[in-house]
């Protein structure tokens, strides 16, 4: 009886899941699904300050500059063209075109847009994730719409890379009915709108959200499929599975060196490579010995070896970096490799020799980092260089692991560690974006120039740090873009020279998507789907084929 | 005589005194449940307002069915429970006053044997070990040797012979008699003056148990003991107590000499008790009408007397009103308000 | 010559296997219970009463099993029935009546339901309201008052869950009653209650009752019969006041004489020197011989077997026969 | 009405008017022992929540500067601290916590979007439930019928084999379990999803009342939707259901096999009732008895099983968050995640225990 009961159920559970997957898995055909392991954190433009965000705000709006897909040009999208610039560098004046609408209808007018913009200024600070205080306040002094085609941004001081900036997320018209001008208004209720190509239809937090294209949208990124449907993982081992399966078109961010491996060799998959601006470097603290001797940054930028890092942990799928720019960054050169051609232990040996250090008389140095945050090969990659300046005979290292969230107070918060590892990914593409945040006042606590009151970029601790002070501060308003190059490769001499950081390598980033989806041909780079330097997932150049 | 906390300078002829002892067991405890009943908590009257002696050399027996409180008696002499109200007053020395340590010491000089001799013994711990252990205790200031051989001493005054072929077995591995003896050896190891043992033969077969009675009856003489010997079976009981009481419902019904009470008993209880009593004769065939109905119970005993429910001769006042023990004959004491019927 | 006896035990083995090796608990045992007596088997603990007891009705788990011998019952051997004709023989024609009726009833089981239970079990085509009529009459002849029915086990005191027992055994009429120490948890004046009872019932449902017990005084005062075990073996059979008076068997005489007595002219009890054997390495010969008075040469070397004695008495002892006397 | 509310009323209702029938019927001591156990697991969940709170502020750490990053100035992090009431005294935090909790208002998130904790909640509780339940009913019917099978043919290859199931499945680490699952039936067989609760193109048409999508798809009669969830449900239900099976089974063999030996099962043969009577009604219910007291105590099995099942699955449950927000250091997600684990698991072992009270006669409270 027992027996025959058992078999009814199991069967009946069978059968009853062959139905269901054969009527569950009905997929409309221009539909397109893309996974990524992200959170949504905020979507006002005022507030997000995430590349998550930032991509869907971008994708739902638009900004007066914006980068092509696939290159990372910058051309005039809400603008008509490039802005002009008054003489003292301090005046921005827009024209935008009178076309554009928010997908709901309402026309964007220069002085709405104006309005939405002066929100960031006023609001941004007291939002959570707060863009404005990084992005908007340090260089906007004021907008005004003087017409309603017209927009003039008046800087505090002169800023070459201002149009960059222009072209960033927080940069981009809010729907005035949806981000009410006395508050942020981090997850608006589906539908919202914006001008851009898509418009948010439906949203459901840590599951997924849907996009549908904006009917009046006159740009020249229209979309291409008739849903953009983004689905949220907690676990990218699951995102790798679903790309498999073909329960998701696209794989995004993140999978991690050992599933993009594994993926690579899936049929029906294309892995495409985008060489990101995702950079991995150690940082120190100037102000605190050891590592306030030149000697012993020298000895250790002497003796890291970035192929040892790049080819045991990653199977090369990292570049190693010897710039504090990354490759095709303004000045980018391979200043570290010329300085010190590492590894060279004999002159890592000199140099702590030098500063009185040698097999009896060992430098000690403390190294931190987080266990997790940057992935879960951090810890072996820093073992190896634990080892490799170990092997100088010379040094003593300390490894510690800290949680994420007691690791970033410590390390900005005053002088309580050495040295320790960080990952830095640009806001905006521009060599000053690579420079500055790791000098500038205190600079991420690397402490070569101390945040002071009264002073712009802070009080440099030696006649180096201030020669770097003045070189990048006078690249940062330096128009003529020779010149300007001129002074970053010079920058970076004095970089190296200081090792304000040690650059470790770039991490590539990895689209993995199924092979009947396509890119546009009309753009740059249609193998990672139009994705290009500056990461910018443009979702209306996607199709599916059936 | 009031009691005190020394010993007298004679020896008191009792070994033991209950005066009025009482015990009663909450059936909840704690404090959420004496808020819900408002400081009244529902207690099991185990025992109530109990007042006997054991006479130094004696055996007193202590019968009656079980849920009696026969056995919380004999733990209240121990004082393993803390009486409710009354005195226990062991060798002249009022136990409710003694504080832990002085307690300890005295412990050495009272034992209990229970009825399981497999549930008493330590199974992981050799026969050996169960018995040193209580030496170990109460005689540190003997030596290693001293004390093994004390053991091996009792050992074969419990009839365990050779005790060194006993000493390193386990409890598991010698029979259910021999275990019994062991649990006495272990009672007698410390020198003890009175020993309280429950029930201590229920569990042994017939042909063991006569064995089992005389080895009592010699180690009592051997050395010198008294006995607290609480049983239900009547007929046992006739062949080793010089006295008997007879417990029902947490009340003494009865008590006095054993011979005295079998032959000429006053209550309807112990009547009833000694007639139900199966003899081993088919000749002599019980014909008496006995009570019906079971012990009731001890959480909400009857009123009056506690046997009146299932009593032959209960009349109103039974009911109304509780019994006091009287000596209706010499040395024979009966809580029942018509026992002069049965003089 | 005597009615044809209603159960017929013949040359019965049950043996255990167990880590020490295989143990016989019941070796070559035949007797007779003969229709409408009340028949005492006794022995001291571990002599294999309880586990023929069991055998009778097939009960025996496992390790235990039975090697040997046929259970005539009422005219069919036992031991060739199925398992489901056997189920029938269960509570149908033979009942049983466990020592602990605390723990023999189920206890999330109310009292009725045991009892509608076992008549389904048996005539499944009995009504649910026939079969409670039924119940609640049987129950009344046993004193249980019928709206006790609809407790549960813990609800009742032992006596009256003794009385449920015997109950549950007489729901299908049964012929036998085997009660396996029905008395012993038992106080003695419920236990006396009990043995009235069981003696109105033999009259009233015609009983024959198999009473196991290790309670000489129980038996002396119900039995009409009585079977003596030692060890695994049946030493001695017969009247229950013949065998009072005069037993024949070393073992019965002095099982009997310790008996506690309540009488106070009996002063002394008897001592049996030793302790019964273990059955895992039982003695050769007669298995009482290490602790018999009496014994010869042959006791140690030769098993004697039960052989009558007397017009109604049977006896395992080399006293009474030719060959241990020469 | 937010759907957690919804929940709250779907389950709440019947089981009030259940508690309120049993408070009425029940004996005054049973009563007593409710009464007693709901008064006193008031103060459990507040001892717990207070453990909690000063845990996760003891610890290390801080939620402001972690969700910054690095980027964060030293200013920003003040502000937001600030701005948070992060920057109070510890005690007067204690004291918002304290008057959150009364009223029942979660507070907000300390990092991201500093969403209330109970639109997060609404969301994500949900999600638990629709794993946790059918996962449990699984576990119980393999648990009980494969133990009870195992127990009836106890030392048969059967029972060995049931046995090794049982052993081996508790032993596998349920993130490979589920793993293999994914890969066998998702990547290799292709027949079933690997993640998520819907399928994203069906979940576009699915109204959200409750977030118990079940029930969503039920009341809006939208079968497509309702197959897709049950489709989506089949791999994390047996994730998790077969690994705590192997607990039950083990729970149920044992107890069966004791109670197979009481003496009452012995009398019930000796009346001749059958056999699977005797083993499936008077063996498995008071077998059952010792094994609802013990499945009571899974529960916290459960739910640390439903954290890995949720992460492997992309399953946006309780679980998945709560490993999210501790690495956060979000305070007021990890204490209310937790306070709401507590009253789970009082509610339910209240519930075991009023079962156990009614499945066992004796039982006096």
């Amino acid at each position: 009886m027992f027996k025959k009961s058992m078999y009814i159920i199991m069967g009946s559970l069978v059968i009853i899941s062959m139905l269901l997957t054969a009527c569950g898995t009905k997929t409309a055909e221009n539909q397109i699904i893309i996974g990524v392991t992200d959170q949504i954190a905020s979507l006002d433009p005022a507030d997000a300050y995430s590349t998550h965000d930032w991509e869907l705000i971008r994708n739902t709006g638009r900004t007066l500059l914006r980068w092509n897909p696939g290159t990372g040009d910058l051309v005039a999208d809400m603008a008509t063209g490039m802005p002009v610039i008054s003489d003292d560098g301090l005046t921005y004046t827009f024209t935008m075109k009178d076309d554009i609408k928010f997908a709901d209808g309402l026309k964007l007018t220069a002085p709405m847009f104006a309005g939405q913009l002066n929100r960031l200024l006023t609001i941004g600070p007291s939002c959570p994730n707060d863009v404005a205080d990084t992005l908007a306040i340090p260089y906007v002094e004021s907008i005004t719409a003087p017409d309603d085609t017209t927009i003039v941004f008046q800087l505090k001081s002169a800023v070459a890379y201002f149009p960059q900036l222009v072209a960033t997320a927080p940069y981009t018209p809010a729907h005035p009915d949806t981000f009410l001008a006395s508050e942020c208004v981090l997850f608006p209720t589906a539908p919202f709108y914006g001008v851009g190509s898509w418009f948010v239809s439906q949203f459901t937090q840590n599951e997924q959200l849907v996009l549908e294209p904006n009917k009046h949208y006159t740009g020249d990124l229209k979309p291409q499929a008739d849903k953009i449907i983004i689905r949220y993982f907690s676990d990218p081992q699951t995102m790798a599975l679903a790309v498999q399966n073909g329960e998701i078109d696209v794989a995004w961010r993140f999978l991690g060196p050992q599933l993009i491996t594994e993926l690579e060799s899936t049929d029906g998959l294309t892995v495409g490579t985008v060489d990101g601006g995702a950079i991995r470097f150690l940082v120190f603290n100037h102000d605190m010995p050891p590592m306030d001797d030149p000697n012993v940054l020298k000895a250790i930028a002497s003796s890291v070896d970035r192929d040892a890092i790049s080819d045991s942990v990653y199977s090369g799928t990292v570049n190693p970096l010897y710039s504090p720019n990354p490759p095709g960054f303004m000045g980018a050169t391979e200043v570290f490799d010329t300085m010190y051609q590492a590894p060279n232990l004999e002159a890592a040996k000199a140099f702590l020799a030098d500063s009185g250090y040698d097999e009896t008389n060992k430098c000690v140095l403390d190294l931190w980092y987080p266990p997790e945050h940057y992935g879960a090969e951090t810890s072996a990659w820093m073992e190896i260089i634990k080892q490799q300046l170990e092997a100088t005979g010379v040094f003593t290292v300390n490894l510690t692991a800290q949680e994420w969230s007691t690791y970033v107070p410590a390390l900005t918060g005053g002088n309580s560690y050495q040295g320790g590892v960080l990952g830095w990914f640009f806001d905006y593409p521009d060599a000053s974006n690579y420079l500055d945040p790791f000098v500038y006042n205190g600079g991420m606590g690397t402490d070569v120039a101390l945040a002071a009151d009264g002073s712009t970029f802070g009080v440099a601790i030696n006649d180096k740090a201030q020669l770097l002070l003045d070189l990048l501060s006078a690249a940062d308003v330096e128009t003529d873009m020779a010149k300007r190059e001129a002074l970053y490769v010079q920058a970076q001499e004095v970089y190296a020279d200081l090792v304000v950081t040690l650059p470790l390598f770039f991490q590539a980033e990895h689209i993995t998507y199924r092979s009947n989806i396509r890119g546009s041909s009309d753009f740059g780079s249609p193998e990672t789907l139009n994705i290009g330097g500056n990461v910018e997932f443009t979702y209306s150049m996607l199709t599916k084929e059936p | 005589m009031t009691p005190s906390k020394t010993a007298q300078a004679t020896l008191p002829e009792n070994l033991v005194r209950m005066e009025n002892v009482t015990k009663h067991f909450p059936v909840q405890s704690g404090f959420l449940a004496m808020l819900l009943n408002r400081g009244h908590i529902p207690a099991v009257h185990a025992a109530d307002e109990i007042s006997f002696n054991i006479r130094r050399g004696e055996v007193f027996g202590l019968a009656g069915e079980s849920g009696s409180g026969k056995s919380t008696v004999g733990r209240l002499v121990l004082r393993l429970h803390n009486p409710t109200s009354g005195h226990v007053i062991f060798d002249g020395i009022d136990l409710n006053l003694l504080d832990d340590e002085e307690m300890r010491r005295m412990r050495s000089r009272m034992q209990l044997v229970f009825q399981d001799p497999l549930a008493s013994l330590n199974p992981r711990m050799t026969i050996g070990q169960a018995i040193l252990h209580p030496v170990t205790i109460h005689m540190g200031e003997l030596s290693k040797v001293e004390q093994q051989q004390r053991v091996l001493n009792i050992l074969s005054a419990v009839g365990m012979n050779p005790p060194e072929s006993f000493f390193n077995l386990f409890p598991h591995q010698i029979s259910g008699g021999q275990r019994q003896r062991i649990v006495l050896a272990r009672a007698l190891v410390t020198n003890p003056e009175l020993i309280v043992a429950d029930e201590p033969i229920a569990m042994a077969d017939v042909s063991v148990r006569s064995l089992l009675l005389e080895l009592m009856m010699n180690l009592k003489k051997e050395f010198d003991l008294t006995y607290l010997f609480i049983t239900h079976d009547l007929a046992t009981a006739k062949y080793i107590c010089n006295r008997i009481g007879i417990m029902y419902l947490g009340k003494l019904m009865e008590m006095g000499d054993l011979r005295e009470v079998y032959s000429r008993p006053l209550h309807p209880y112990t009547q009833a008790l000694l007639a139900a009593v199966p003899v081993p004769d088919p000749e002599k065939r019980r014909t008496q009408e006995l009570p019906k109905g079971e012990i009731p119970n001890p959480i909400d005993p009857p009123s009056g007397c506690r046997f009146h429910p299932r009593c032959t001769i209960a009349r109103k006042i039974c009911a109304r009103e509780e019994p006091v023990m009287r000596e209706l004959l010499p040395h024979h004491t009966v809580a029942c308000h018509f026992a002069d019927q049965f003089k | 010559m005597p009615a044809k006896p209603l159960f017929s035990i013949r040359d019965l083995d049950v043996e255990y296997h167990t880590r020490g090796g295989d143990v016989r608990a019941v070796e070559s045992v035949s007797f007779d219970i003969r229709r409408g007596e009340i028949l005492g088997l006794v022995g001291e603990s571990a002599c294999g009463k309880s586990t023929m007891g069991k055998a009778l009705m097939r009960l025996h788990r496992k390790p235990a099993r039975i090697t040997n011998g046929q259970l005539l019952f009422d005219g069919r051997d036992l031991m060739t029935l199925t398992e489901d004709e056997m189920r029938f023989v269960r509570g149908g024609e033979i009942g049983m009546v466990f020592q602990d009726p605390m723990t023999s009833l189920n206890p999330v089981q109310k009292i009725i339901e045991h009892l509608t239970e076992t008549i389904h079990a048996h005539e499944p085509n009995t009504t649910n309201e026939e079969a409670h009529r039924r119940a609640g009459e049987l129950a009344e002849k046993l004193g249980i008052r019928s709206e006790r029915l609809n407790e549960y086990p813990h609800q009742m005191s032992g006596g009256m869950r003794q009385r449920v027992m015997i109950s549950l055994a007489l729901a299908l009429r049964a012929k036998l009653v085997i009660a396996d120490e029905p008395t012993t948890s038992l106080d003695v004046i419920v236990e006396a209650n009990f043995l009235d009872l069981l003696r109105e019932l033999r009259h009233e449902f015609d009983l024959t009752i198999l009473l196991i017990t290790h309670n000489i005084g129980v038996v002396a005062e119900i039995c009409d019969r009585v079977a003596v075990m030692y060890a695994a073996h049946l030493v001695e059979i017969g009247d229950v006041r013949k065998i009072f008076t005069n037993p024949k068997h070393p073992y019965t005489r002095g099982l009997l004489r310790s008996v506690p007595n309540i009488d106070l002219d009996d002063k002394d009890l008897y001592k049996m020197e030793g302790a019964p054997p273990s059955l895992l390495d039982p003695p050769s010969g007669c298995r009482f011989h290490p602790r018999c008075p009496d014994r010869m040469k042959i006791c140690s070397r030769k098993n004697p077997v039960l052989q009558k004695v007397g017009s109604d008495s049977q006896v395992a002892c080399w006293l009474y026969s030719k060959e241990g006397k020469a | 009405m937010s759907p957690l509310a919804i929940i709250f009323t779907i389950i709440g209702i019947p089981s009030l008017v259940l508690l309120i029938y049993i408070l009425i019927r029940g004996s005054t001591g049973l009563r007593r022992y409710i009464l007693t156990r709901i008064g006193l697991t008031l103060p459990m969940v507040f001892i717990l929540g207070s453990l909690v709170f000063f845990i996760m502020h003891i610890l290390p750490g801080d939620p402001v500067s972690s969700a910054l990053g690095p980027k964060g100035t030293p200013e920003m992090v003040e502000r937001i601290r600030e701005n948070l009431g992060l920057n109070k005294p510890l005690i007067a935090q204690y004291g918002d916590f304290l008057k959150n909790m009364i009223t029942l208002d979660f507070g907000n998130s300390l990092v991201g979007g500093h969403r209330p904790i109970i639109d997060e909640m609404s969301e994500r509780f949900p999600a638990t439930l629709e794993l946790v339940i059918p996962a449990s009913i699984l576990a119980l019917f393999i648990g009980v019928i494969g133990g009870t099978y195992a127990a009836a043919r106890r030392k048969t290859a059967r029972d060995y084999s049931l046995r090794l199931y049982s052993v081996i499945i508790y032993s596998l680490p349920i993130f490979w379990f589920g793993l293999m699952l994914q890969l066998l039936f998702g990547v290799v067989l292709k027949w079933l999803p690997i993640s998520g609760r819907i399928d994203p193109v069906i979940g576009t048409s699915l109204e959200h009342v409750t977030n118990l999508y079940f029930i969503d798809a039920l009341i809006s009669g939208n079968w497509s939707a309702l197959a897709s969830v049950i489709i989506h449900l089949v791999l994390p239900t047996f994730t998790l259901g077969l690994i705590l099976s192997g607990v039950f089974v083990r729970m149920t063999r044992i107890n069966v096999i004791e109670t197979l030996q009481a003496d009452y099962i012995a009398a019930a043969r000796a009346r001749g009732i059958r056999e699977h009577i005797v083993v499936y009604r008077h063996a498995l219910k008071n077998a059952m008895i010792p094994v609802i007291t013990l499945i009571g105590l899974q529960v916290a099995i459960l739910l640390a099983g439903a954290v890995l099942t949720e992460t492997i699955f992309s399953w946006p449950g309780m679980g998945s968050y709560l490993v999210l927000r501790i690495s956060s250091r979000d305070y007021t997600a990890v204490q209310s995640v937790i306070t709401m684990f507590a009253l789970l698991v009082a509610v339910i072992s209240l519930a075991v225990d009023i079962i156990y009270s009614l499945l066992d006669p004796r039982v006096r409270y």
